[in-house]
């Protein structure tokens, strides 16, 4: 029994859903490097994210967006996508600082990732080491408009090209005890 | 400021006494250094606690001395009595690498054991709970030996973005462009130089 | 034809004749004697269903003494209540103890325990109710010890507090007797008025403490925690629902037949029944959240309901008896809910510790749709029994004076969510672990009675009017008049205070469906189900033998809560009331020889004492 | 005929009235958080936005079968409750089916909601969620008893136990209950604090101790059908303690203001105030308060 809507509605429907999706970005308070401590002042009086609807949220079961703020151990990689893979559609990933983007000052570590997007998709990168509280609102802004115009489909690219994210990831993390992510 | 040790000089002798061969030198207020055999290490730990009354163990090092062959250790005591620390170190061999654990003098040993362990490959004997600590599965080398390259293993493990596939030191392209000269301590520790 | 055929020797004959046949076809025949026990219990209930209220009277002499079995719609109620129960036991244990040792001696003492407890129910007269009562405490004895290991002193200090309710008890009776000169209900009845004031108040306290031991009223209580534990969870169930029940059915008869004929005394046996039932109700809940063992927590919980019922049965005004006879009834289903399902997944996993049960919901569905059930019902959420009885008990304690045991028990109706939740969240919520994995659900012959007795609170719950209906007549019997009842509509005396169930059914059912529905479809593709091992736990991957269950020191922070206020008086109350009491049985344990013939002597000497006393107290000359 | 229709409509309107005044009060709650933090804040629509963003989410998990019915329990007692309150005086239209449920039949039916919320989290295995329940309900055992203390004390005063029997004895201004019996009001309202489960009596949800407790495994449609009931659950809260204390509305402005201001009691305390730990809140409630409610009955009986 499939419903048919009429093609307008759908198209209202959606624009509708993508309103929503914008306006309230849950943010899982998931603190992985320096730039965590970016974040209170980003969501309290001075800058005030929550005037976007950002707002943190508990658990990855409610939240929306990913925050990886900042370098990634191996070990924390291994909890980051575990993480995200607990997250419900649609999810977003913005990912914070050089170190998610190029490996950073941590360019020669033996233990920290460099390259973000391969292990997970990233939605928005915000560049800077650390980036400012305004940039990080920047980047959200900037989430806003890709959701707004469907292009923030980082979920939908994990779960086709996840047999090659997978093989990304098991290559760092040798031992694989991780639940399969059915999707 | 000379006669202000006293305390320090007090259990420095304290020490000579007890341990002869044990190399002991106040190296400023509220520090002693003391050198040790590896076989005297055990009994220095038991006297600083039980006689000394260095309750606290702040800490376990480790140094990879490659050149000798030898790695040492580095138990930091310190006592709320006298408020004195006392720097107790051994060389041990590199190829061989183990040692008695301290963990029944003080458990919290058990954790900085792991680490040394984790990062040395140094092997406490006694300790049976010397598993992984920061690093996950690692199967390399121990990372913190002076042997291991790790600008070679990250480059071999992770990706690189493009255009950092050189990973050159960043002070090197700063000067060629500035036309400064590299300053001399940077020339020795700079990685690839 | 058949109607001819039933009458109360009728049903005794069938009930222990068929006990002792199922002894022996056990000895004979073995696995057929669970069959014959059922048919048996089967056509005893069938009987004690189809027995005529009024007529049935059945009258005989026993030497000197004129004694008298007879049916009234009061005995009916608890009839009923011990045929429909007695039966579920019965089907419920031919699975649940199959296996086990000595089934011939479980089965001899299961149906004579039911046997009994309609003799009691039956009983026109007091000599024969007595020996029925007896006959109970011994049965109910026996499977209390059945499980052997370790039980034997629990058993002993069950049947020391028996025996102390029995002789205080077979003292009222003398006293009575002395007084009208007949073991007759109906004499007793007639004639108490003719006893001394002091007489009559000595009668009642003792009938009432007699009575109240099986009830577990407070301080009597200290047996049955361990009783009920000590005994198979089929048993409890039986023990809990319906041999208790006989206490209230005595503090019912001698509150509304004895008691209330003394007039200067009558409030104040109520006030101190009512606050004795409150405390108990408080207390005992109190305690049953801190229990670890589920069975233990479900025993303290039968106390504390017990005590709603007594404050029921103590206030007094139609209402409140009403509420207490249907909570009666009610506790008798929900609690052999509760102890089923305890025992059902006692029966699957040979655990009742809860702190280490958990994650059992997906495999015994059934048995935790009971438990739930029975859980909501026991704390009187609409739209099961639970609610009717509470809301009957609450509009009668506001309507009559007594506004603080209405905080009391609304406080411990409240505290009765913690170690609900408690019990079904250690037994079936939580992490699914591995050691469970191979529990399967509980066979149909144990499914069948929980279902069913789910089914009644349900349809209490919605219809109260087919239970309230016999409530009624009982009620009439103890001449009390009966308050406003509909099919399925509450009423109190106050204007606009009424409940429609229906109504209220209707809306929680239209919605939940409506909820389900809705929630079902909506994306029903893309919901998936995820082990209990996929939870939120920072990132981190939990091990197969991580113990993520919440289960340990569940209440710290309301035990601490209370450490301050209540707790350590609770304890100190406890203790001095559990200590000496316990100590004192010890002591009377070594009346208790095992040797026949002391018990022969030590009968002859009460009887010598009894004598004695009557005769230079009340000048009565034999 | 033409009533059973209006009936019916009345049992579609009074959900999605108290539906938009929830979603509408817990916006303007986070306006005026924020203002009082010195912030712009979220619009005050935003709660619904988060509504309609988590009805819209494309997946949803769920650890088995009482957990996806957890929130079905929860929106049928919040509506339910909703139905037997009379919303507002003396139009039949918003009376629903109050005249066949008490005030002690609400009491109970709140429970239930919190009941299916609390096996549904059981369910999940999730620590947090098992931690939050437990606090939750040995807070419930600590407001319960100032609460009902205070409705005891009206009960008696006023000889009934239906919310139209109060409603009938609070005519005018000056005939409210809390001018009648004021100590029965205070107990009430100090109890109304920790039944709204704002701080400092919030530690059942706590987000940075038990990653908001029962509700932690619970996203997508589940959270939201969870944050529907519950902003029809605090209409109820909100429209209940107005017709038992301060005399009822006859419209639905004087409705919202009444709500509204009732309502920012436990707000405006919880934004300045820390978290109790739960034994700290349940002493508080075993303090001041029960005293408050024995008074009140103390009154009454005497």
């Amino acid at each position: 029994m499939e419903i048919t809507y009429d093609k307008n509605a759908q198209e209202i429907l959606s624009t509708i859903k993508s309103f929503a999706r914008k306006s309230s970005l849950w943010v899982i308070a998931y603190g992985t490097g320096c730039g965590a401590i970016e974040i209170p002042p980003t969501m309290t009086s001075r800058y005030d994210a929550e005037r976007f609807g950002i707002r943190g949220s508990a658990t990855p079961r409610q939240a929306d967006v990913l925050l990886i703020t900042g370098y990634l151990a191996v070990k924390t990689l291994k909890r980051v996508i575990r993480t995200y893979e607990q997250m419900q559609d649609p999810k977003y990933v913005i990912a914070f600082g050089s170190c998610t983007i190029n490996g950073g000052m941590y360019w020669d570590s033996y233990n920290t990732i460099k390259l973000l997007d391969k292990y997970i998709p990233v939605d928005v990168y915000i560049n800077g080491c650390m980036p400012r509280p305004e940039a990080v609102i920047q980047g959200f802004i900037k989430l806003q408009e890709l959701i707004m115009n469907k292009k923030a489909e980082g979920a939908a690219k994990y779960k086709e090209n996840l047999e090659w994210y997978r093989e990304n990831q098991r290559k760092i993390i040798h031992n694989w005890r991780m639940p399969e992510y059915n999707w | 400021m000379q006669n202000n040790l006293e305390l320090e000089n007090k259990i420095a002798e304290k020490i000579k006494i007890a341990f002869q061969t044990a190399e002991v030198q106040v190296q400023r207020k509220q520090r002693i250094k003391v050198n040790l055999n590896e076989d005297l290490v055990h009994p220095f730990l038991t006297f600083a606690k039980n006689t000394l009354s260095y309750k606290h163990l702040s800490h376990i090092s480790c140094v990879d001395w490659i050149e000798d062959n030898q790695f040492e250790l580095v138990y930091i005591l310190l006592s709320y009595d006298s408020l004195v620390q006392i720097i107790a170190k051994t060389r041990i061999n590199r190829e061989k690498a183990e040692f008695p654990t301290a963990r029944n003098y003080w458990p919290q040993v058990e954790t900085y054991e792991r680490e040394i362990h984790e990062l040395y490959g140094i092997n406490f004997v006694g300790n049976d709970h010397l598993v992984d600590f920061v690093l996950e599965d690692w199967e390399d080398l121990p990372p913190m030996r002076r042997d291991f390259d790790t600008v070679k293993y990250s480059q071999e493990h992770f990706f690189n973005r493009p255009g950092r596939e050189d990973a050159q030191d960043v002070r090197k392209t700063v000067t060629k462009h500035s036309g400064e000269e590299l300053p001399d301590l940077a020339k020795i520790y700079s990685v690839r130089n | 034809m058949v109607e001819i055929m039933i009458s109360i020797p009728v049903i005794f004959v069938t009930i222990f004749v068929g006990a002792i046949l199922t002894y022996l076809i056990k000895l004979i025949m073995p696995k057929v004697e669970a069959y014959f026990a059922l048919l048996v219990s089967a056509a005893t209930s069938y009987m004690a269903f189809a027995l005529p209220k009024t007529e049935s009277i059945y009258k005989f002499n026993l030497g000197s003494f004129n004694l008298m079995w007879g049916n009234n719609e009061y005995s009916h109620l608890f009839a009923m209540l011990v045929a429909v129960l007695g039966f579920f036991v019965v089907l419920y244990s031919m699975d649940f103890m199959a296996g086990k040792v000595n089934l011939g001696f479980y089965y001899f003492n299961l149906l004579v325990s039911i046997g009994s407890m309609l003799g009691i129910v039956y009983s026109q007269d007091f000599l024969s109710l007595f020996i029925f009562w007896e006959i109970m405490t011994w049965s109910s004895f026996m499977l209390v010890i059945y499980a052997q290991d370790e039980k034997f002193s629990v058993g002993i200090k069950y049947f020391v507090f028996s025996a102390i309710g029995a002789y205080l008890l077979l003292t009222a009776l003398v006293i009575l007797y002395t007084n009208s000169g007949s073991f007759l209900l109906e004499d007793n009845i007639n004639n108490f008025i003719y006893l001394s004031s002091q007489n009559q108040i000595l009668v009642i306290i003792f009938l009432i403490i007699g009575f109240g031991v099986k009830a577990a009223m407070m301080p009597f209580h200290v047996w049955a925690p361990d009783a009920y534990k000590a005994a198979p969870s089929s048993f409890t169930a039986l023990f809990s629902g319906a041999l208790s029940k006989m206490g209230i059915f005595g503090i019912g008869l001698v509150l509304f037949k004895f008691a209330i004929q003394n007039t200067d005394y009558f409030t104040y046996f109520q006030f101190a029944l009512a606050w004795l039932g409150g405390i108990t109700a408080l207390l005992s809940t109190f305690y049953a959240v801190f229990q670890t063992d589920a069975k233990k927590l479900l025993a303290y919980s039968s106390i504390g309901q017990l005590g709603y019922i007594i404050v029921g049965l103590a206030v007094g005004t139609p209402l409140s008896i009403m509420s207490a006879l249907l909570l009666t009834i009610l506790h008798g289903a929900f609690k052999a809910m509760l102890f089923m399902s305890a025992g059902a997944v006692y029966y699957r996993t040979g655990l009742l510790d809860m702190n280490e049960t958990r994650g059992l919901i997906r495999k015994m569905p059934l048995t935790f749709l009971t438990a739930l059930m029975g859980i909501i019902t026991v704390a009187g959420v609409p739209p099961l029994g639970g609610f009717v009885s509470k809301w009957m008990l609450y509009e009668a304690l506001i309507q009559s004076n007594y506004y603080f045991l209405v905080i009391i028990i609304f406080v411990a109706s409240t505290a009765a969510f913690l170690y609900l939740y408690r019990f079904i969240f250690s037994l079936f919520l939580g992490q699914e672990e591995k050691e469970f994995e191979n529990v399967k659900e509980v066979p149909i012959k144990m499914i069948i009675p929980m279902l069913l007795l789910a089914g009644f609170t349900l349809a209490v719950g919605v219809v109260p009017g087919f239970v309230l209906e016999q409530i009624s007549k009982a009620m009439g019997y103890l001449g009390i008049q009966t308050p406003n009842w509909e099919n399925s509509v509450l009423f109190s005396n106050w204007e606009n205070s009424s409940v429609n169930l229906m109504s209220v059914a209707t809306s929680i059912g239209i919605l939940f469906v409506l909820g389900a529905i809705f929630l079902t479809i909506k994306n029903y593709r893309s919901t998936r189900y995820v082990t209990t091992k996929d939870i939120h736990t920072s990132g981190e991957v939990p091990t197969e033998n991580e113990n993520l269950t919440f289960a340990v020191n569940f209440y710290q922070p309301f035990e601490r809560s209370l450490g301050s206020v209540i707790k350590p008086s609770i304890d100190r109350i406890f203790n001095l009331i559990g200590k000496n009491i316990e100590s004192a049985a010890d002591y009377l344990r070594y009346i208790y020889t095992g040797n026949g013939q002391t018990y022969a002597m030590y009968v002859i000497l009460f009887f010598v004492v009894l004598i004695l006393f009557a005769d230079l107290m009340f000048g009565f000359k034999f | 005929m033409d009533s059973f229709w209006m009936k019916i409509l009345g049992f579609v309107i009074t959900p999605l009235v108290a539906f938009a005044v929830g979603v509408t009060y817990g916006g303007i709650v986070r306006k005026i958080t924020a203002r009082i933090q010195n912030r712009v804040g979220p619009p005050i629509y935003q709660n619904l936005l988060d509504i309609t963003k988590l009805y819209s989410k494309k997946t949803a998990v769920n650890h088995g079968v009482m957990q996806h019915l957890g929130p079905v329990f929860a929106i049928t007692a919040s509506v339910t409750s909703l139905f037997f309150v009379p919303v507002l005086r003396d139009s039949s239209f918003w009376f629903n089916l109050s005249f066949d449920g008490d005030l002690i039949f609400l009491l109970y039916m709140m429970v239930f909601g919190s009941l299916g919320m609390a096996l549904g989290a059981g369910q999940t295995g999730n620590p947090n969620s098992a931690i939050g329940v437990s606090r939750g309900l040995a807070l419930m055992v600590g407001y319960e008893i100032p609460f009902v203390l205070s409705l005891v004390a009206l009960m008696i005063q006023f000889q009934t136990t239906s919310i139209h029997g109060l409603l009938a004895v609070q005519d005018t201004f000056s005939s409210w209950i809390i001018f009648q019996s004021p100590f029965a009001t205070i107990a009430g309202i100090l109890a109304f604090l920790g039944m709204m489960h704002y701080a400092p009596f919030d530690v059942p949800f706590a987000p940075a101790e038990v990653a908001s407790g029962p509700a932690s495994e619970f996203g997508g449609k589940y959270l939201a059908l969870m944050m529907t009931s519950g902003s029809i659950f605090t209409f109820v809260k909100l429209v209940l303690f107005v017709n038992i204390y301060f005399g009822g509305a006859e419209d639905l402005l004087t409705l919202i203001l009444k709500t509204f201001i009732l309502y920012m009691i436990p707000v405006l305390t919880g934004i300045v105030n820390p978290r109790y730990r739960t034994e700290q809140a349940i002493q508080f409630f075993w303090k001041w308060p029960t005293v408050f409610g024995i008074i009140a009955i103390l009154i009454v009986v005497l």
